[in-house]
């Protein structure tokens, strides 16, 4: 049972599925994540495919900045996707809201949101940024510690779970 | 004994062939595009994967489905193996396509629907190819069973060439490549999203997978029986249609269910009758 | 299986009798007693009797019987009084509801009668007048059996259906007096060896499919029982032209008489082509499937018992009966070819219907169709397609039937988008239809194994061939789009039970369990009974289970075995699916926390939907019917007169 | 004091827009601008042959203003977007978002506002969709 | 906005469809409740406001000067052109006559945006009718003007170059020189994928004939770009000659069949036309000064407009003499295309709708700002 | 027809395109605007750069000496490179790295 639990959690290291959703980003970490999928840098070398279906995807890239109307469509895919699952912040207004913080249609950060397990700064991040941080997020999926079960209900950005009160 | 032993030997081989394949697929489509790709082995690891996730399930008895295809599928390629009648073989893949599409119309999802009436559509043009296929296999060899196909003297390929270029639209239909991928697509950049499989997650997307795998080395196996002399030619033929496959897939634009009727009625359903008119007249 | 006459006569006329009489006798105590508890327990009491009789009848297979001379002839008597008595009332009806065709074809039907009284031609004697062999005894196994779990559920049926039409006094002890009397009439029809029994027998199942469609009285009912009587009269008229022709032109009588070797010229072929043109009648064929469209205005089991599930049949039985004799002519290519046509018509027209009702009748012509193209091609191989066929059609329609029954009694509705999620609201009734359907499109099931064999028996006519590959896979579409329909919608996975009249769970129980063991015991019942029914050469040998034959192989048991197996491991993984976290369907993100609900525009909540599909601008009937009907025709003028060549 | 502009005002609107698409001219866009006290620019802005002709239009308070979109249906999207931020409503709009073009209901008042207007329900009149 | 198409065919029940907002045809979320009758779509209604950040009201928060490294985030595709577009306003405001270098540089990178915008297009083109091999390759294109953004931008997609007055970075010579090898290379790579994207069976197949716009009516609703010019209007805003296109020999691209296809075939000739003005500004490009100090605040008003690879781009801007302007008003291309794209749904198969959109290449960020 | 084929083809035979990323890392192109640095020796805390920073990440307290810059709000515009009247802020040639948490005295330092 050990060897299979194992060879689980190789398979979930060599077969990321990636869901994307832009939550208000200018399209610039958007692009740069397609980017990764294409030719020059060729994530599928990681096992990684752009699934587009939170039922299938084992990792959430979110850029941009959060706004009232699609933090819900956040929080909405982030509870349909199956556990284990990272979710991977992209780009400066993904991290903090980044230059738009202030603006009145501005939430800030997908931490606000859902937890999150990876950080990748930039604006926007280049793919090689983009590689590291996905693949981040893979290690931490291997060793454990990523929001393994969602059983308990939809996560929202509350106290416990959020990231900022549970790391450090 | 030697059945017992065939059907096991296919139970076991058929996904590690389909999925070795599908690998090769994937590294051979990485290389036509000018990447590396992934390890021949990532179809095993994503299957695994899944088998390891959560269980989430938007309708129970799309679980139902999922089990019924992959038994469905599985019973075919062992019914291939221990090479018996084709046209069971084919009524019973029929019944995983049939058990695909409700599950995807169990579910809510409007994707999911479209893509199981897509399902059905596809089904509806390519089975009719399908059972002619077999037809003129059985009115060359005088039988439907396979092992009458085993002991023909010479290959069916001399008889039955157009035949076996309408075999090839039902392929690319079956393996689900591009130009008719429109149902159910593994790259899902389109515009059903995952079409019928949108709405499985998890183990239950694995069961898929592998019913897949099986449907593939099926798909292949009547494949090679076009040139059943021996085991290096029916291999070079599978393999020969399968490259086929691939290229297609590459060279060309998604299709629409109506183009697809018109390709597989207009151009296969001819092609094949014609090569029936010649066996009935020959 | 060769028994000459060694079984004591007693006993087999004593079960005819039972078969025929019985259900006379009870359809006449139903009408003149109007005793709800009566009723109650007379129908079941008469399914129980004609079941046994029918089971015993089994063992005494083949038998014939005939009746000394006096007594025929006062039978004989009796039944031609009786026969112009119903072309009377026939006519009276037509007269009545001031239609132009029905007097006009009584009238025409009681001349040719009246012509035979006038100016008799001496035929011999028959003996025997009645025939069991075994497609008899099948055909009086559906009947008596399917039959009367049928009319034992319409007993609960119409105590729902007359509450729902507020009608001030009951008219159920008229409705299944002639329920019954219609059991008896089949009987009859299939076991009656003499021609002239055939007819009449032909007669009372026309009028008792024209009482039963006009029961409602509604004026909808009227119009299509006028169009069923007419359409049926139009069978008859067809019919005693063909016994007239046997009778004066060759003196035969009875299809004992029949002899293969006479049937090859036109003399002998035309009247066979009339015979068979009335089984077509019967069985709807195009162009004549309007009289069972209309039908379905009757109640439901009006629909299961007379027009799916067995009356048609009689239509079958007819051209099965005589298939032996055009079998390797032009008429049979013919026969084969109008079969396969109607199978790929009626499996397209069906799949631009989305009243389930209308869907369900199409798919029953089509079946027929199919089974008359299995006639035609008159191998045997395809004659055990086509008793396979009709045994699994009749059990597996009557199923559908009563199923959909009870979905419109559920939800007031026979369209199919209406059913959509029907499992959150019946789920069992649901769960049982889509096995219904299942038990249609799937293997292992019997009607598979039949469609399997007609598919290997067709392989030597490319029309024919192609047309049954196309019908078979527009078939499935429309099968697997209404089973996807009812399951569909968002669950959360707990099975809500539903009430429904016991005796409705009890003919739904038996009817699918029914397929599944008969399904199971294919290879069995194949040596015990179907090869029998099918002719004297048996077309596969079974062994392990498996059909097997030089064209192919179908491991029946083997088969089954794997499909129970698959089954009990996805129900188990159903019910372990319904702890797993139940997500809302793929959405694009925009889900709201009802199931199925997006956000929409101005952020409104809008329900997604889904429709099914059902190509109107291809399949729809406005647009094929007439092109069918008239494909039809020419199929049909070529039957006919192909065989003056 | 752009060139080529032409003051406005609310009862002139329409015909000077109809006048314009006569003459050929293609609806750019709309600014909005807020003006001291309660006061609100409304710029049209047209092309023709890449050059520029501007409608200017002064509105107070909470006037509703006639919606250009029967004459020009391209302008749905830019009045819409004045009624989400800027809290002025049009009248007569083909396609009425209500006011939730960008902003949830719960951003209050107009971002754009610098005093309250009552964020005004048209639930009076029918949506866009049903016309 | 209901556009009905015959009359409902009574078999034909209808499917409601949320097309995004998360969607993989759609790279940003943008949602379509489409109404669909057996895949044929009767009704398109968009949904916005997925991206909609407020940024124009960043202005009361932001000084002009940090104002061009807002707007240059409305949209990372097209970022060059917002903050060329907004620092040709205030300059205008302020009367700043930007050194002729400066002028240049801004063309050449304006054009080197174009020209990968296209070259993204031409993939997520390819994508959206499951050409993914296509896609791939017109990235690894890409992938090449990208390089040329790095080292000579410092960044590969917001390259942050624009500021009022100027420029902030020089193009060496050696650059220069290390450059038009690379524009060659991808001119190449181009034209070899021509016969490919201009006479595919497949490709021709799923976009002659889809989505329909005609001239007048492309005009009528205000459609700019390539939207516009694949309708035969030969109108680009680069012929008002703003920065230096009127010292450039160009032509708009124009074709007339107002399809899918006729739009895919002007973005890709555009990307042609990108490399020739990129190569025809870098031979121009004189020496002298790359940026002037800008003293003072702005106060006036002013309205200015680039051609965007999407096209028109409006800005309209408003200072009243405050380190802060008082209004920024930016109209992008998609915005106006917008209206076109919703009359161009109705009657088509649904599974046209991503070529259909695509078509129109919506900026989503662009449109909300 | 199929005229990608050739394309196809060419791309099966000619060298891979694809950057071995983690494995092999592409030396950096001059002047690219990788993380942001400061040379907290020569820095005078005067602010030009807090003031001057379009995403506002810069926080700078002359009293205590601090300087704290937030890499989740940053741009990498570089506008704080070119004003720093000291020239002590400068970009590296790498991209910041991802990281799992945010540090703590910044999210501190930045109350947003």
């Amino acid at each position: 049972m050990r060897i299979w639990a194992k060879f689980i959690g190789y398979a979930r290291f060599k077969s990321p599925w990636l869901l994307h959703f832009d939550c208000g980003s200018c399209n610039g970490c958007d692009i740069e994540i397609l980017a990764c999928l294409t030719p020059v840098y060729d994530l599928e070398r990681f096992g990684i495919v752009n699934v587009g279906n939170p039922l299938h995807a084992d990792v959430l890239l979110v850029s941009g900045t959060v706004n009232p109307r699609n933090r819900i469509v956040l929080e909405n895919l982030f509870n349909q996707m199956p556990a284990p699952k990272v979710v991977v912040a992209i780009g400066a207004c993904g991290l903090s809201g980044g230059i738009f913080r202030g603006a009145y249609n501005v939430v800030g950060g997908i931490d606000r949101v859902i937890p999150v397990d990876v950080y990748v700064p930039g604006c926007p991040p280049r793919p090689e940024a983009i590689i590291d941080g996905v693949r981040l997020g893979l290690e931490k999926l291997r060793t454990g510690g990523v929001t393994l079960d969602s059983k308990d209900g939809p996560i929202g950005a509350t106290k416990e779970n959020h990231p900022c009160s549970r790391t450090n | 004994m030697r059945n017992a032993l065939l059907a096991l030997s296919g139970l076991l081989a058929a996904p590690l062939a389909g999925s070795l394949l599908i690998g090769l697929d994937r590294i051979l489509t990485a290389r036509l595009q000018s990447r590396i790709g992934p390890p021949v082995l990532q179809p095993i690891f994503d299957v695994v994967k899944l088998f390891g996730k959560e269980r989430v399930v938007v309708n129970a008895w799309q679980a139902f489905s999922a089990y019924a295809y992959l038994a469905a599928v599985a019973v075919a390629v062992v019914l291939f193996f221990i090479r018996s009648d084709l046209l069971v073989i084919f009524l019973i893949q029929a019944v995983g396509t049939v058990f695909i599409v409700v599950g995807a119309l169990a579910s809510a999802s409007p994707f999911s629907q479209v893509g199981g009436y897509r399902e059905l559509l596809q089904s509806l043009a390519c089975e009719p190819l399908l059972v002619l296929v077999i037809a003129g296999i059985y009115l060359e060899t005088g039988s439907f069973a396979i092992t009458a196909v085993d002991r023909w003297p010479q290959p069916l390929m001399v008889r039955l060439p157009l035949l076996f270029i309408s075999l090839l639209f039902v392929m690319a239909v079956k393996l689900r490549k591009s130009p008719f991928d429109f149902a159910a697509c593994r790259h899902a950049h389109q515009e059903l999203v995952g079409g019928v499989l949108t709405d499985y997650s998890g183990p239950f997307l694995a069961l898929i997978e592998v019913g897949h795998w099986f449907e593939t080395v099926l798909m292949l196996g009547i494949c090679s029986l076009f040139w059943a002399d021996n085991w290096a030619a029916m291999l070079a033929l599978a393999g020969a249609a399968y490259l086929t496959m691939v290229w297609l897939d590459n060279v060309t634009a998604r299709m629409n269910w109506r183009l697809l009727f018109g390709y597989a009625w207009l151009l296969g359903l001819p092609l094949a009758l014609i090569n029936l008119f010649w066996l009935y007249r020959g | 299986m060769h028994f000459q006459r060694v079984k004591p006569v007693r006993t087999t006329e004593i079960i005819v009798a039972i078969l025929i009489l019985w259900p006379l006798a009870a359809a006449i105590l139903c009408y003149l007693v109007r005793s709800d508890r009566l009723r109650n327990k007379l129908v079941p009491v008469t399914g129980v009797l004609l079941t046994t009789a029918a089971l015993l009848l089994s063992i005494h297979i083949p038998f014939s019987f005939g009746l000394e001379p006096s007594a025929e002839k006062v039978i004989d008597v009796l039944i031609l009084s009786i026969d112009i008595l119903l072309l009377g009332v026939i006519l009276f009806i037509g007269l009545r509801h001031r239609h132009r065709l029905i007097p006009i074809l009584a009238i025409l039907q009681l001349v040719l009668i009246g012509f035979n009284e006038f100016y008799p031609v001496p035929t011999p004697r028959v003996n025997p007048i009645v025939h069991c062999d075994a497609l008899s005894l099948l055909l009086v196994l559906i009947v008596s059996i399917v039959g009367s779990v049928i009319c034992v559920q319409a007993l609960a049926y119409m105590k729902t259906h007359e509450a729902h039409l507020q009608l001030s006094a009951s008219r159920q002890h008229r409705f299944f007096a002639v329920m019954l009397l219609f059991l008896a009439a089949m009987n009859g029809l299939v076991l009656a060896d003499k021609l002239s029994y055939l007819y009449f027998f032909f007669e009372i199942t026309t009028i008792c499919s024209y009482l039963l469609i006009a029961h409602d009285a509604t004026p909808a009912a009227i119009t299509n029982a006028l169009r069923a009587l007419w359409i049926n009269s139009f069978g008859g008229l067809a019919l005693v032209a063909a016994v007239l022709w046997f009778a004066r032109f060759h003196g035969i009588n009875a299809f004992q008489q029949f002899k293969a070797d006479d049937f090859r010229s036109a003399v002998w072929l035309l009247p066979l082509a009339f015979m068979c043109l009335a089984g077509f009648v019967k069985a709807a064929q195009f162009p004549f499937q309007s009289w069972l469209l209309g039908a379905m205005v009757a109640p439901t089991p009006v629909s299961a018992l007379l027009h799916s599930s067995t009356m048609v049949k009689a239509g079958v039985y007819l051209v099965l009966r005589v298939a032996p004799f055009f079998q390797d002519t032009f008429l049979g290519l013919c026969v084969a070819l109008f079969g396969a046509f109607a199978f790929l018509a009626a499996a397209a027209l069906a799949l631009g219907q989305r009243n389930g009702k209308r869907v369900l009748a199409y798919s029953t012509i089509s079946n027929l169709g199919l089974m008359f193209a299995c006639a035609g091609f008159g191998t045997p191989m395809a004659l055990t397609a086509a008793v396979i066929l009709l045994l699994f059609h009749a059990v597996t329609k009557a199923l559908l039937f009563l199923c959909v029954g009870a979905i419109e009694q559920g939800i007031d509705s026979r369209d199919i988008e209406d059913m959509r999620g029907l499992y959150t609201r019946m789920p069992l009734t649901a769960l049982i239809t889509v096995a219904g359907v299942i038990f249609m499109i799937m293997p292992p099931f019997g009607l598979l194994v039949g469609k399997w064999m007609a598919l290997e028996a067709a392989a030597r006519n490319l029309a024919a061939l192609l047309m049954l590959a196309l019908g078979s896979a527009l078939t499935v579409m429309y099968w697997a789009r209404w089973a996807g329909t009812l399951m569909s919608d968002p669950l959360d996975g707990r099975f809500r039970p539903e009430s429904q009249p016991v005796l409705t769970w009890g003919a739904l129980g038996i009817l699918s369990f029914g397929i599944v063991a008969l399904s199971t015991a294919v290879p069995w019942l194949y040596g015990a009974l179907l090869q029998a029914a099918a002719g004297d050469v048996p077309a596969y040998s079974v062994h392990n289970g498996a059909m097997e034959n030089p064209t192919g192989i179908f491991s029946v048991f083997p088969l089954c075995l794997a499909a129970g197996f698959g089954f009990i491991l996805a129900l188990g993984a159903v019910r372990h699916a319904r702890q797993a976290r139940i997500v809302s369907p793929y959405m694009c993100g925009a889900q709201q926390p009802e199931p199925g609900v997006f956000t929409g525009p101005m952020n409104q909540p809008v329900k997604s939907e889904a429709g099914n599909y059902y190509f109107a601008f291809l399949f729809g009937e406005e647009r094929l019917t007439g092109w069918i009907n008239a494909g039809a025709l020419l199929l049909l003028t070529l039957l006919i007169g192909g065989t003056l060549r | 004091m752009l060139a080529n502009e032409l003051i406005i005002g609310l009862d002139s609107l329409l015909g000077e827009a109809a006048r314009l698409k006569r003459d050929g001219y293609r609806f750019v866009t709309m600014t909005a601008l807020r003006l001291n006290g309660t006061r609100t620019e409304i710029l049209y802005h047209f092309d023709r042959e890449l050059h520029f002709r501007h409608l200017r239009l002064t509105v107070t308070g909470d006037a509703t203003v006639p919606s250009i979109t029967p004459v020009y249906f391209g302008a749905f999207l830019a009045e819409n977007e004045i009624q989400d931020l800027f809290g002025i409503l049009f009248e007569g709009l083909v396609i009425d978002y209500r006011r939730t073009l960008f902003l949830e209901t719960s951003i209050e008042p107009a971002p754009f506002c610098r005093f309250n207007v009552k964020r005004k329900a048209k639930s009076d009149s029918p949506a866009g969709e049903e016309r | 906005m209901k556009v009905q198409t015959k009359d409902a065919l009574r078999l034909k029940p209808r499917s409601v469809i949320p097309f995004g907002p998360q969607h993989p045809v759609f790279p940003e979320p943008l949602q379509l409740k489409l109404t669909v009758e057996e895949e044929m779509i009767t009704e398109a209604i968009p949904v916005f406001g997925y991206v909609h950040r407020g940024l124009e009201q960043l202005c009361a928060q932001r000084d002009f000067h940090q104002m061009v490294q807002v707007v240059e985030r409305v949209c990372g595709i097209c970022s060059v052109m917002h903050a060329m577009c907004y620092c040709q306003a205030i300059e205008e405001i302020m009367a700043v006559e930007v050194p002729r270098r400066a002028v240049y540089l801004r063309t050449i990178w304006a054009e080197l945006h174009r020209l990968q915008s296209h070259l993204l297009w031409l993939g997520l083109f390819a994508d959206s009718f499951g050409f993914e091999s296509l896609f791939m390759q017109f990235w690894r294109i890409r992938e090449k003007v990208l390089d040329i953004n790095e080292a000579t931008a410092g960044n590969r997609v917001i390259v942050s170059i624009n500021v009022v007055g100027g420029v902030r970075r020089d193009l060496a010579a050696e650059n220069v020189r290390w450059l038009l090898p690379i524009l060659e290379q991808v001119e190449t790579d181009i034209r070899r994928l021509e016969s490919t994207v201009i006479d595919d069976v497949t490709i021709r197949k799923r976009t002659v004939g889809k989505g329909i716009l005609n001239g007048d009516r492309a005009r009528e609703l205000g459609a700019v770009g390539p939207t516009l010019r694949g309708s035969g209007v030969a109108q680009d805003t680069r012929q008002t000659g703003y920065a230096v296109y009127a010292e450039l020999d160009f032509q708009p691209v124009v074709e007339t069949s107002g399809d899918c296809y006729a739009r895919c075939r002007v973005r890709f000739y555009e990307t042609l036309q990108s490399i020739d003005l990129i190569r025809q500004a870098v031979a121009g490009m004189p020496p002298g000064d790359i940026a002037v100090t800008v003293k003072g605040r702005p106060q006036g008003e002013a309205v200015a407009r680039v051609e965007q690879p999407r096209g028109e781009l409006f800005y309209y801007i408003k200072a009243d003499g405050s380190k802060n302007l008082e209004r920024v008003r930016i109209r992008a291309p998609s915005f106006a295309n917008m209206p076109s794209l919703v009359t161009m749904l109705p009657g088509m198969w649904f599974s046209d709708v991503p070529v259909i959109v695509l078509s129109i290449d919506p900026c989503i960020s662009c449109t909300e700002r | 027809m199929f005229s990608m084929t050739s394309t196809v083809l060419r791309n099966l035979v000619t060298r891979k395109s694809t950057r071995l990323y983690p494995q092999e890392v592409r030396s950096p192109f001059e002047r690219v605007r990788g993380d942001l640095e400061r040379e907290a020796a020569n820095c005078t805390y005067c602010g030009v750069c807090a003031a001057k920073c379009p995403s506002q990440c810069i926080r700078v307290k002359k009293a205590t000496a601090t300087w704290i810059h937030d890499p989740t709000a940053c741009v990498f515009c570089g506008t704080c490179v070119e004003t720093c009247p000291e020239k002590c802020l400068h970009h590296t040639e790498r991209p910041r790295p991802p990281f799992t948490a945010k540090d703590a005295t910044i999210t501190e330092g930045f109350k947003y």
